[in-house]
Protein backbone atom coordinates (compact mmCIF):
# COMPACT_ATOMS: atom_id res chain seq x y z
CA UNK A 1 0.00 0.00 0.00
CA UNK A 2 2.76 2.31 -1.05
CA UNK A 3 0.36 4.86 -2.26
CA UNK A 4 -0.55 6.00 0.87
CA UNK A 5 2.47 7.65 1.37
CA UNK A 6 2.18 10.02 -1.50
CA UNK A 7 -1.18 11.83 -0.65
CA UNK A 8 -4.09 10.85 1.57
CA UNK A 9 -7.38 10.45 0.13
CA UNK A 10 -9.60 13.05 1.02
CA UNK A 11 -11.06 12.49 4.23
CA UNK A 12 -13.98 10.88 5.24
CA UNK A 13 -16.16 9.74 2.67
CA UNK A 14 -16.73 6.70 1.14
CA UNK A 15 -15.21 7.47 -2.29
CA UNK A 16 -15.31 4.12 -3.98
CA UNK A 17 -18.69 2.44 -4.17
CA UNK A 18 -19.92 -1.16 -5.13
CA UNK A 19 -23.85 -1.25 -5.14
CA UNK A 20 -25.97 -4.40 -6.06
CA UNK A 21 -28.86 -2.40 -6.75
CA UNK A 22 -29.90 0.15 -9.38
CA UNK A 23 -28.57 3.58 -8.10
CA UNK A 24 -29.02 7.58 -9.15
CA UNK A 25 -26.03 8.56 -10.44
CA UNK A 26 -27.36 12.32 -9.95
CA UNK A 27 -28.62 11.91 -6.62
CA UNK A 28 -25.14 10.19 -5.77
CA UNK A 29 -23.43 13.52 -6.88
CA UNK A 30 -25.40 16.21 -5.46
CA UNK A 31 -25.17 13.88 -1.98
CA UNK A 32 -21.67 13.52 -2.25
CA UNK A 33 -20.82 17.14 -3.32
CA UNK A 34 -22.87 18.41 -0.37
CA UNK A 35 -20.34 16.64 1.71
CA UNK A 36 -17.03 19.04 0.08
CA UNK A 37 -15.89 22.19 1.73
CA UNK A 38 -17.48 24.95 0.00
CA UNK A 39 -16.06 27.35 -2.24
CA UNK A 40 -13.07 24.85 -3.04
CA UNK A 41 -13.35 23.59 -5.92
CA UNK A 42 -14.32 25.79 -9.41
CA UNK A 43 -15.11 22.40 -11.69
CA UNK A 44 -16.19 18.91 -11.92
CA UNK A 45 -16.30 16.11 -14.64
CA UNK A 46 -18.54 13.44 -14.26
CA UNK A 47 -19.13 10.40 -16.87
CA UNK A 48 -22.01 8.14 -16.65
CA UNK A 49 -21.80 4.37 -18.01
CA UNK A 50 -25.70 3.38 -18.71
CA UNK A 51 -26.72 0.04 -20.07
CA UNK A 52 -27.57 0.13 -23.63
CA UNK A 53 -29.98 -1.89 -25.64
CA UNK A 54 -27.59 -2.78 -28.54
CA UNK A 55 -24.26 -3.96 -28.57
CA UNK A 56 -22.09 -5.61 -31.45
CA UNK A 57 -24.89 -5.18 -34.00
CA UNK A 58 -27.38 -7.25 -31.56
CA UNK A 59 -30.30 -6.84 -29.06
CA UNK A 60 -29.15 -7.13 -25.63
CA UNK A 61 -31.77 -7.57 -23.39
CA UNK A 62 -29.86 -8.30 -19.84
CA UNK A 63 -26.82 -8.29 -18.36
CA UNK A 64 -25.25 -9.62 -14.95
CA UNK A 65 -21.63 -8.06 -13.75
CA UNK A 66 -19.34 -10.46 -11.54
CA UNK A 67 -16.63 -8.90 -9.55
CA UNK A 68 -14.11 -10.27 -7.39
CA UNK A 69 -14.99 -8.34 -3.84
CA UNK A 70 -12.32 -6.88 -1.92
CA UNK A 71 -9.72 -6.79 -4.96
CA UNK A 72 -12.65 -4.41 -7.06
CA UNK A 73 -12.70 -1.78 -4.38
CA UNK A 74 -8.95 -1.98 -3.71
CA UNK A 75 -8.18 -1.64 -7.30
CA UNK A 76 -10.53 1.25 -8.17
CA UNK A 77 -8.49 2.95 -5.20
CA UNK A 78 -4.89 2.62 -6.96
CA UNK A 79 -6.53 3.66 -9.94
CA UNK A 80 -8.06 6.93 -8.26
CA UNK A 81 -4.73 7.20 -6.18
CA UNK A 82 -2.51 7.32 -9.03
CA UNK A 83 -5.02 10.15 -10.58
CA UNK A 84 -4.65 11.96 -7.90
CA UNK A 85 -0.85 11.58 -8.12
CA UNK A 86 -0.68 12.82 -11.50
CA UNK A 87 -3.47 15.90 -11.81
CA UNK A 88 -4.46 18.35 -9.76
CA UNK A 89 -7.83 16.45 -8.13
CA UNK A 90 -9.63 17.77 -5.09
CA UNK A 91 -11.50 14.90 -4.43
CA UNK A 92 -12.94 11.86 -6.76
CA UNK A 93 -16.39 9.64 -6.58
CA UNK A 94 -16.65 6.15 -8.40
CA UNK A 95 -20.00 4.22 -7.86
CA UNK A 96 -20.08 0.98 -9.95
CA UNK A 97 -22.81 -1.72 -9.88
CA UNK A 98 -22.54 -5.43 -10.08
CA UNK A 99 -25.31 -8.00 -10.40
CA UNK A 100 -28.38 -8.01 -12.57
CA UNK A 101 -28.67 -4.76 -14.88
CA UNK A 102 -31.56 -4.06 -17.16
CA UNK A 103 -31.09 -1.70 -20.44
CA UNK A 104 -30.79 2.04 -19.43
CA UNK A 105 -29.78 1.46 -16.02
CA UNK A 106 -26.41 3.04 -14.91
CA UNK A 107 -23.08 0.93 -14.56
CA UNK A 108 -20.53 3.02 -13.12
CA UNK A 109 -20.08 6.91 -11.87
CA UNK A 110 -17.02 8.69 -11.81
CA UNK A 111 -16.84 12.22 -10.92
CA UNK A 112 -13.57 14.40 -10.31
CA UNK A 113 -13.79 17.63 -8.36
CA UNK A 114 -11.15 19.70 -9.24
CA UNK A 115 -9.57 23.84 -8.79
CA UNK A 116 -9.30 23.68 -12.91
CA UNK A 117 -11.66 22.11 -15.63
CA UNK A 118 -8.39 20.46 -17.45
CA UNK A 119 -7.96 18.50 -14.21
CA UNK A 120 -11.28 17.49 -13.75
CA UNK A 121 -11.59 16.57 -17.38
CA UNK A 122 -8.35 14.76 -17.29
CA UNK A 123 -8.45 13.05 -14.04
CA UNK A 124 -12.07 11.64 -15.08
CA UNK A 125 -11.08 10.33 -18.40
CA UNK A 126 -8.29 8.66 -16.96
CA UNK A 127 -10.08 7.19 -14.19
CA UNK A 128 -12.88 5.63 -15.92
CA UNK A 129 -10.25 4.23 -18.84
CA UNK A 130 -7.99 2.98 -16.28
CA UNK A 131 -10.77 1.21 -14.50
CA UNK A 132 -12.22 -0.27 -17.61
CA UNK A 133 -8.71 -1.61 -18.21
CA UNK A 134 -7.90 -3.24 -14.81
CA UNK A 135 -11.15 -3.55 -12.18
CA UNK A 136 -12.03 -6.52 -11.85
CA UNK A 137 -15.21 -6.84 -13.31
CA UNK A 138 -17.27 -9.41 -15.69
CA UNK A 139 -19.84 -9.06 -18.03
CA UNK A 140 -22.08 -11.70 -19.22
CA UNK A 141 -24.81 -11.06 -21.85
CA UNK A 142 -28.35 -12.70 -22.34
CA UNK A 143 -28.15 -12.17 -26.19
CA UNK A 144 -29.95 -13.71 -29.12
CA UNK A 145 -27.29 -16.86 -28.63
CA UNK A 146 -27.70 -17.37 -24.97
CA UNK A 147 -25.24 -15.94 -22.05
CA UNK A 148 -21.85 -14.94 -23.35
CA UNK A 149 -19.36 -13.58 -21.61
CA UNK A 150 -18.30 -10.09 -23.15
CA UNK A 151 -14.86 -10.13 -24.53
CA UNK A 152 -11.51 -8.83 -23.60
CA UNK A 153 -11.52 -5.05 -24.26
CA UNK A 154 -8.07 -4.24 -24.18
CA UNK A 155 -7.23 -3.76 -28.12
CA UNK A 156 -9.86 -0.49 -28.79
CA UNK A 157 -12.06 -0.36 -25.65
CA UNK A 158 -13.83 2.96 -26.68
CA UNK A 159 -14.32 1.79 -30.03
CA UNK A 160 -15.88 -1.29 -29.27
CA UNK A 161 -17.43 -0.94 -26.15
CA UNK A 162 -18.93 2.77 -23.92
CA UNK B 1 2.25 -23.89 3.91
CA UNK B 2 -1.59 -23.12 2.45
CA UNK B 3 -3.00 -21.10 -0.42
CA UNK B 4 -6.47 -20.21 -0.77
CA UNK B 5 -6.88 -20.16 -5.00
CA UNK B 6 -9.78 -18.03 -6.49
CA UNK B 7 -11.55 -18.11 -10.12
CA UNK B 8 -13.73 -15.94 -11.77
CA UNK B 9 -15.86 -15.29 -14.68
CA UNK B 10 -15.14 -17.87 -17.31
CA UNK B 11 -12.28 -19.45 -15.31
CA UNK B 12 -14.50 -20.53 -12.70
CA UNK B 13 -16.38 -22.23 -15.09
CA UNK B 14 -13.14 -23.34 -16.89
CA UNK B 15 -12.30 -25.05 -13.69
CA UNK B 16 -15.45 -26.14 -12.25
CA UNK B 17 -15.29 -24.19 -9.27
CA UNK B 18 -15.12 -20.66 -7.54
CA UNK B 19 -12.56 -21.09 -4.54
CA UNK B 20 -9.87 -23.59 -3.44
CA UNK B 21 -7.72 -24.51 -0.35
CA UNK B 22 -4.42 -26.26 -1.51
CA UNK B 23 -1.69 -27.53 1.33
CA UNK B 24 1.54 -26.94 -0.28
CA UNK B 25 5.02 -28.67 1.30
CA UNK B 26 7.50 -26.20 -1.33
CA UNK B 27 8.76 -23.20 0.25
CA UNK B 28 10.21 -21.05 -3.02
CA UNK B 29 7.04 -21.64 -5.04
CA UNK B 30 5.81 -19.41 -7.71
CA UNK B 31 2.39 -18.93 -9.55
CA UNK B 32 3.48 -20.72 -12.30
CA UNK B 33 4.53 -23.35 -10.35
CA UNK B 34 1.43 -23.55 -8.22
CA UNK B 35 -0.60 -24.06 -11.80
CA UNK B 36 1.34 -26.96 -13.25
CA UNK B 37 1.98 -28.24 -9.62
CA UNK B 38 -1.65 -28.57 -7.87
CA UNK B 39 -4.18 -26.68 -9.94
CA UNK B 40 -4.09 -28.45 -13.63
CA UNK B 41 -2.77 -30.68 -16.30
CA UNK B 42 -3.29 -28.21 -18.97
CA UNK B 43 -1.86 -25.15 -19.76
CA UNK B 44 -2.98 -21.49 -18.31
CA UNK B 45 -5.84 -20.23 -21.07
CA UNK B 46 -4.24 -17.79 -23.25
CA UNK B 47 -4.75 -13.69 -21.74
CA UNK B 48 -5.50 -15.51 -17.92
CA UNK B 49 -4.87 -12.61 -15.24
CA UNK B 50 -3.61 -13.09 -11.89
CA UNK B 51 -3.86 -11.48 -8.78
CA UNK B 52 -1.87 -12.37 -5.51
CA UNK B 53 -3.42 -10.71 -2.35
CA UNK B 54 -5.33 -8.99 -4.55
CA UNK B 55 -3.30 -7.35 -6.49
CA UNK B 56 -1.75 -8.08 -9.76
CA UNK B 57 1.63 -10.04 -10.60
CA UNK B 58 2.42 -11.91 -13.10
CA UNK B 59 3.45 -15.80 -13.15
CA UNK B 60 6.84 -15.66 -11.98
CA UNK B 61 5.47 -14.11 -8.27
CA UNK B 62 6.61 -15.93 -5.54
CA UNK B 63 3.68 -17.65 -2.93
CA UNK B 64 3.66 -17.24 0.55
CA UNK B 65 1.77 -19.08 3.36
CA UNK B 66 -1.61 -17.73 3.71
CA UNK B 67 -1.73 -16.19 0.14
CA UNK B 68 -4.83 -15.34 -1.75
CA UNK B 69 -4.11 -16.67 -5.75
CA UNK B 70 -6.82 -15.23 -8.37
CA UNK B 71 -6.69 -16.31 -11.78
CA UNK B 72 -9.45 -14.97 -14.24
CA UNK B 73 -9.69 -13.76 -17.68
CA UNK B 74 -9.61 -9.99 -19.04
CA UNK B 75 -11.83 -7.79 -17.12
CA UNK B 76 -15.08 -6.03 -18.92
CA UNK B 77 -16.34 -3.48 -16.43
CA UNK B 78 -17.00 0.11 -16.55
CA UNK C 1 -28.64 29.81 -39.85
CA UNK C 2 -26.98 27.35 -42.29
CA UNK C 3 -26.34 24.95 -39.64
CA UNK C 4 -29.93 23.84 -39.27
CA UNK C 5 -29.62 21.71 -42.33
CA UNK C 6 -26.51 19.15 -41.40
CA UNK C 7 -28.26 17.81 -38.68
CA UNK C 8 -31.42 18.88 -36.73
CA UNK C 9 -31.13 19.24 -32.66
CA UNK C 10 -32.03 16.93 -30.89
CA UNK C 11 -36.12 17.44 -31.14
CA UNK C 12 -38.67 18.99 -28.35
CA UNK C 13 -35.85 19.86 -25.14
CA UNK C 14 -34.63 23.29 -24.05
CA UNK C 15 -31.25 22.40 -24.48
CA UNK C 16 -29.69 25.55 -24.24
CA UNK C 17 -31.22 27.44 -20.85
CA UNK C 18 -29.67 30.74 -19.59
CA UNK C 19 -31.00 31.00 -15.73
CA UNK C 20 -31.32 34.43 -13.54
CA UNK C 21 -31.88 31.98 -10.35
CA UNK C 22 -29.23 29.47 -8.62
CA UNK C 23 -29.80 26.19 -10.02
CA UNK C 24 -29.24 22.52 -9.23
CA UNK C 25 -27.06 20.95 -12.07
CA UNK C 26 -27.61 17.01 -11.17
CA UNK C 27 -31.09 17.83 -10.72
CA UNK C 28 -31.01 19.74 -14.25
CA UNK C 29 -29.39 16.38 -15.67
CA UNK C 30 -31.55 14.04 -13.76
CA UNK C 31 -34.84 15.66 -15.47
CA UNK C 32 -33.22 15.93 -18.27
CA UNK C 33 -32.32 12.79 -18.88
CA UNK C 34 -35.45 11.06 -18.03
CA UNK C 35 -36.57 12.86 -21.11
CA UNK C 36 -34.42 10.99 -23.61
CA UNK C 37 -35.41 7.53 -24.91
CA UNK C 38 -34.73 4.62 -22.86
CA UNK C 39 -31.32 2.58 -23.71
CA UNK C 40 -29.89 4.87 -27.03
CA UNK C 41 -26.79 5.79 -25.22
CA UNK C 42 -24.52 4.41 -23.40
CA UNK C 43 -22.47 7.26 -22.19
CA UNK C 44 -22.99 11.01 -20.56
CA UNK C 45 -19.91 13.31 -19.43
CA UNK C 46 -20.99 16.29 -18.01
CA UNK C 47 -18.68 19.55 -16.39
CA UNK C 48 -20.17 21.87 -14.03
CA UNK C 49 -18.23 25.43 -13.46
CA UNK C 50 -18.93 26.29 -9.74
CA UNK C 51 -18.08 30.10 -8.65
CA UNK C 52 -14.79 29.14 -6.24
CA UNK C 53 -14.32 31.90 -3.36
CA UNK C 54 -10.44 32.42 -4.71
CA UNK C 55 -9.39 33.87 -7.82
CA UNK C 56 -5.79 35.33 -9.13
CA UNK C 57 -4.53 35.03 -5.29
CA UNK C 58 -7.35 37.35 -3.91
CA UNK C 59 -10.10 36.50 -2.01
CA UNK C 60 -13.78 36.93 -3.73
CA UNK C 61 -16.80 37.64 -2.39
CA UNK C 62 -19.37 37.87 -4.95
CA UNK C 63 -19.81 38.48 -8.57
CA UNK C 64 -21.98 39.23 -11.35
CA UNK C 65 -22.74 37.61 -14.51
CA UNK C 66 -24.10 40.32 -17.04
CA UNK C 67 -24.90 38.96 -20.59
CA UNK C 68 -26.53 39.79 -24.36
CA UNK C 69 -29.97 38.20 -24.06
CA UNK C 70 -30.65 36.49 -27.52
CA UNK C 71 -27.26 35.88 -28.55
CA UNK C 72 -26.11 34.25 -25.91
CA UNK C 73 -28.42 31.36 -27.00
CA UNK C 74 -27.52 31.65 -30.69
CA UNK C 75 -23.84 31.50 -30.00
CA UNK C 76 -24.15 28.14 -27.59
CA UNK C 77 -26.55 26.94 -29.89
CA UNK C 78 -24.04 27.21 -32.87
CA UNK C 79 -21.42 26.07 -30.63
CA UNK C 80 -23.55 23.09 -29.43
CA UNK C 81 -24.04 22.35 -33.44
CA UNK C 82 -20.45 22.04 -34.34
CA UNK C 83 -19.63 19.73 -32.07
CA UNK C 84 -22.67 17.89 -32.82
CA UNK C 85 -21.53 17.76 -36.29
CA UNK C 86 -17.87 16.98 -35.23
CA UNK C 87 -18.57 14.05 -32.96
CA UNK C 88 -21.09 11.09 -32.43
CA UNK C 89 -22.96 12.99 -29.45
CA UNK C 90 -27.17 11.63 -29.51
CA UNK C 91 -28.08 14.88 -27.06
CA UNK C 92 -26.51 18.28 -24.75
CA UNK C 93 -28.28 20.16 -22.17
CA UNK C 94 -26.08 23.71 -21.39
CA UNK C 95 -27.36 25.48 -18.42
CA UNK C 96 -25.48 28.64 -17.65
CA UNK C 97 -25.99 31.30 -14.35
CA UNK C 98 -26.73 34.92 -15.25
CA UNK C 99 -26.98 38.08 -12.52
CA UNK C 100 -25.84 38.01 -8.80
CA UNK C 101 -23.70 34.75 -7.89
CA UNK C 102 -22.49 33.96 -4.48
CA UNK C 103 -19.04 31.36 -3.98
CA UNK C 104 -20.07 27.80 -4.77
CA UNK C 105 -22.83 28.51 -6.32
CA UNK C 106 -23.28 26.48 -9.79
CA UNK C 107 -22.25 28.77 -13.35
CA UNK C 108 -22.37 26.74 -15.81
CA UNK C 109 -23.39 23.10 -16.99
CA UNK C 110 -22.84 21.30 -19.97
CA UNK C 111 -23.98 17.63 -20.53
CA UNK C 112 -23.45 15.27 -23.28
CA UNK C 113 -25.10 11.80 -23.89
CA UNK C 114 -23.35 9.46 -26.53
CA UNK C 115 -23.14 5.68 -27.44
CA UNK C 116 -19.89 5.96 -26.64
CA UNK C 117 -17.53 7.88 -24.03
CA UNK C 118 -14.61 9.30 -26.22
CA UNK C 119 -17.26 11.11 -27.96
CA UNK C 120 -19.01 12.20 -24.90
CA UNK C 121 -15.71 13.39 -23.09
CA UNK C 122 -14.36 15.44 -26.56
CA UNK C 123 -17.82 16.79 -27.41
CA UNK C 124 -18.26 17.87 -23.50
CA UNK C 125 -14.63 19.05 -23.38
CA UNK C 126 -15.31 21.28 -26.88
CA UNK C 127 -18.33 22.70 -25.64
CA UNK C 128 -17.33 24.18 -22.63
CA UNK C 129 -14.07 25.50 -24.50
CA UNK C 130 -15.97 26.83 -26.83
CA UNK C 131 -18.28 28.17 -24.93
CA UNK C 132 -15.87 30.10 -23.00
CA UNK C 133 -14.36 31.85 -25.72
CA UNK C 134 -17.22 32.74 -28.06
CA UNK C 135 -20.12 32.68 -25.66
CA UNK C 136 -21.27 37.08 -24.84
CA UNK C 137 -20.87 36.70 -20.89
CA UNK C 138 -18.93 38.89 -18.93
CA UNK C 139 -18.27 38.80 -15.23
CA UNK C 140 -17.40 41.39 -12.57
CA UNK C 141 -16.13 40.32 -9.57
CA UNK C 142 -16.76 42.13 -5.83
CA UNK C 143 -13.18 41.92 -4.75
CA UNK C 144 -10.85 44.02 -2.26
CA UNK C 145 -10.12 46.79 -4.43
CA UNK C 146 -14.01 47.09 -5.39
CA UNK C 147 -15.60 45.82 -8.58
CA UNK C 148 -13.80 44.89 -11.40
CA UNK C 149 -14.50 43.41 -14.78
CA UNK C 150 -12.64 39.83 -14.93
CA UNK C 151 -10.15 40.03 -18.15
CA UNK C 152 -10.00 38.40 -21.38
CA UNK C 153 -9.47 34.63 -20.91
CA UNK C 154 -8.04 33.81 -24.51
CA UNK C 155 -4.43 33.39 -23.19
CA UNK C 156 -4.92 30.53 -21.64
CA UNK C 157 -8.83 30.23 -20.03
CA UNK C 158 -7.67 26.57 -18.59
CA UNK C 159 -4.72 27.90 -16.22
CA UNK C 160 -6.13 31.30 -15.80
CA UNK C 161 -9.84 30.25 -14.81
CA UNK C 162 -11.82 27.06 -14.17
CA UNK D 1 -31.57 53.51 -42.95
CA UNK D 2 -31.75 53.17 -39.05
CA UNK D 3 -29.47 50.82 -36.83
CA UNK D 4 -29.77 49.78 -33.32
CA UNK D 5 -26.50 50.24 -31.75
CA UNK D 6 -25.57 48.20 -28.52
CA UNK D 7 -22.52 48.33 -25.68
CA UNK D 8 -21.86 45.62 -23.24
CA UNK D 9 -19.64 45.41 -19.94
CA UNK D 10 -16.58 47.43 -20.02
CA UNK D 11 -17.65 49.07 -23.29
CA UNK D 12 -21.04 50.51 -22.10
CA UNK D 13 -19.60 51.91 -19.16
CA UNK D 14 -17.17 53.12 -21.81
CA UNK D 15 -19.65 54.72 -23.89
CA UNK D 16 -22.09 55.72 -21.34
CA UNK D 17 -24.76 53.56 -22.62
CA UNK D 18 -26.22 50.65 -23.25
CA UNK D 19 -28.27 51.21 -26.16
CA UNK D 20 -28.32 53.93 -29.12
CA UNK D 21 -30.72 54.08 -32.21
CA UNK D 22 -28.33 55.94 -35.34
CA UNK D 23 -29.76 57.46 -38.35
CA UNK D 24 -28.06 56.64 -41.05
CA UNK D 25 -27.69 58.21 -44.47
CA UNK D 26 -25.04 56.17 -46.63
CA UNK D 27 -25.99 52.97 -48.41
CA UNK D 28 -22.49 50.83 -48.14
CA UNK D 29 -21.49 51.47 -44.55
CA UNK D 30 -19.07 49.34 -42.69
CA UNK D 31 -18.79 48.59 -38.99
CA UNK D 32 -15.97 51.17 -38.89
CA UNK D 33 -17.54 53.30 -40.99
CA UNK D 34 -20.38 53.61 -38.43
CA UNK D 35 -17.92 53.76 -35.54
CA UNK D 36 -15.91 56.47 -36.76
CA UNK D 37 -18.55 58.44 -38.52
CA UNK D 38 -21.38 58.21 -35.85
CA UNK D 39 -20.29 56.71 -32.65
CA UNK D 40 -16.99 57.87 -31.12
CA UNK D 41 -14.23 60.13 -31.76
CA UNK D 42 -12.19 58.53 -30.65
CA UNK D 43 -10.23 54.74 -31.64
CA UNK D 44 -12.30 51.37 -31.29
CA UNK D 45 -10.20 50.30 -27.86
CA UNK D 46 -8.06 47.35 -28.14
CA UNK D 47 -9.55 43.68 -28.49
CA UNK D 48 -13.52 45.02 -28.75
CA UNK D 49 -15.61 42.50 -30.15
CA UNK D 50 -18.11 43.10 -32.43
CA UNK D 51 -21.91 41.08 -33.38
CA UNK D 52 -23.60 42.44 -36.02
CA UNK D 53 -27.54 40.68 -35.59
CA UNK D 54 -26.19 38.08 -33.03
CA UNK D 55 -23.62 36.73 -34.63
CA UNK D 56 -19.34 37.93 -34.68
CA UNK D 57 -18.39 39.61 -37.86
CA UNK D 58 -15.25 41.91 -38.01
CA UNK D 59 -14.87 45.68 -38.98
CA UNK D 60 -14.99 45.70 -42.39
CA UNK D 61 -18.41 44.03 -42.06
CA UNK D 62 -21.64 45.87 -44.43
CA UNK D 63 -24.68 47.22 -42.28
CA UNK D 64 -28.26 46.97 -43.54
CA UNK D 65 -31.19 49.24 -42.51
CA UNK D 66 -32.94 47.38 -39.26
CA UNK D 67 -29.47 45.87 -38.38
CA UNK D 68 -28.47 45.37 -34.50
CA UNK D 69 -25.07 46.13 -33.81
CA UNK D 70 -23.22 45.45 -31.03
CA UNK D 71 -19.78 46.01 -28.93
CA UNK D 72 -18.36 44.40 -26.49
CA UNK D 73 -14.93 43.66 -24.33
CA UNK D 74 -13.32 40.07 -24.25
CA UNK D 75 -16.04 37.75 -22.99
CA UNK D 76 -15.08 35.87 -19.82
CA UNK D 77 -18.62 33.34 -19.07
CA UNK D 78 -17.94 29.44 -18.14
Amino acid sequence: MRWLFFRRLPGGNMNVVIKSQPFDPYAALGRYQSSLRAGSYGAMVSFVGVMRDFNEDESVSAMTLEHYPGMTEKEIERVCQEALNRYQIDDFLVVHRVGDITPNEPIVLVAVWSAHRRAAFDGCREIINELKQRAPFWKREQCERGLCWVSDNTQDPILKKV
Amino acid sequence: MQISVKYFASMREHMGCAEQKIEVSESLLTVEGLWHGYLSEGALPANTLVAVNMEYCDLSAVIKSGDEVAFFPPVTGG
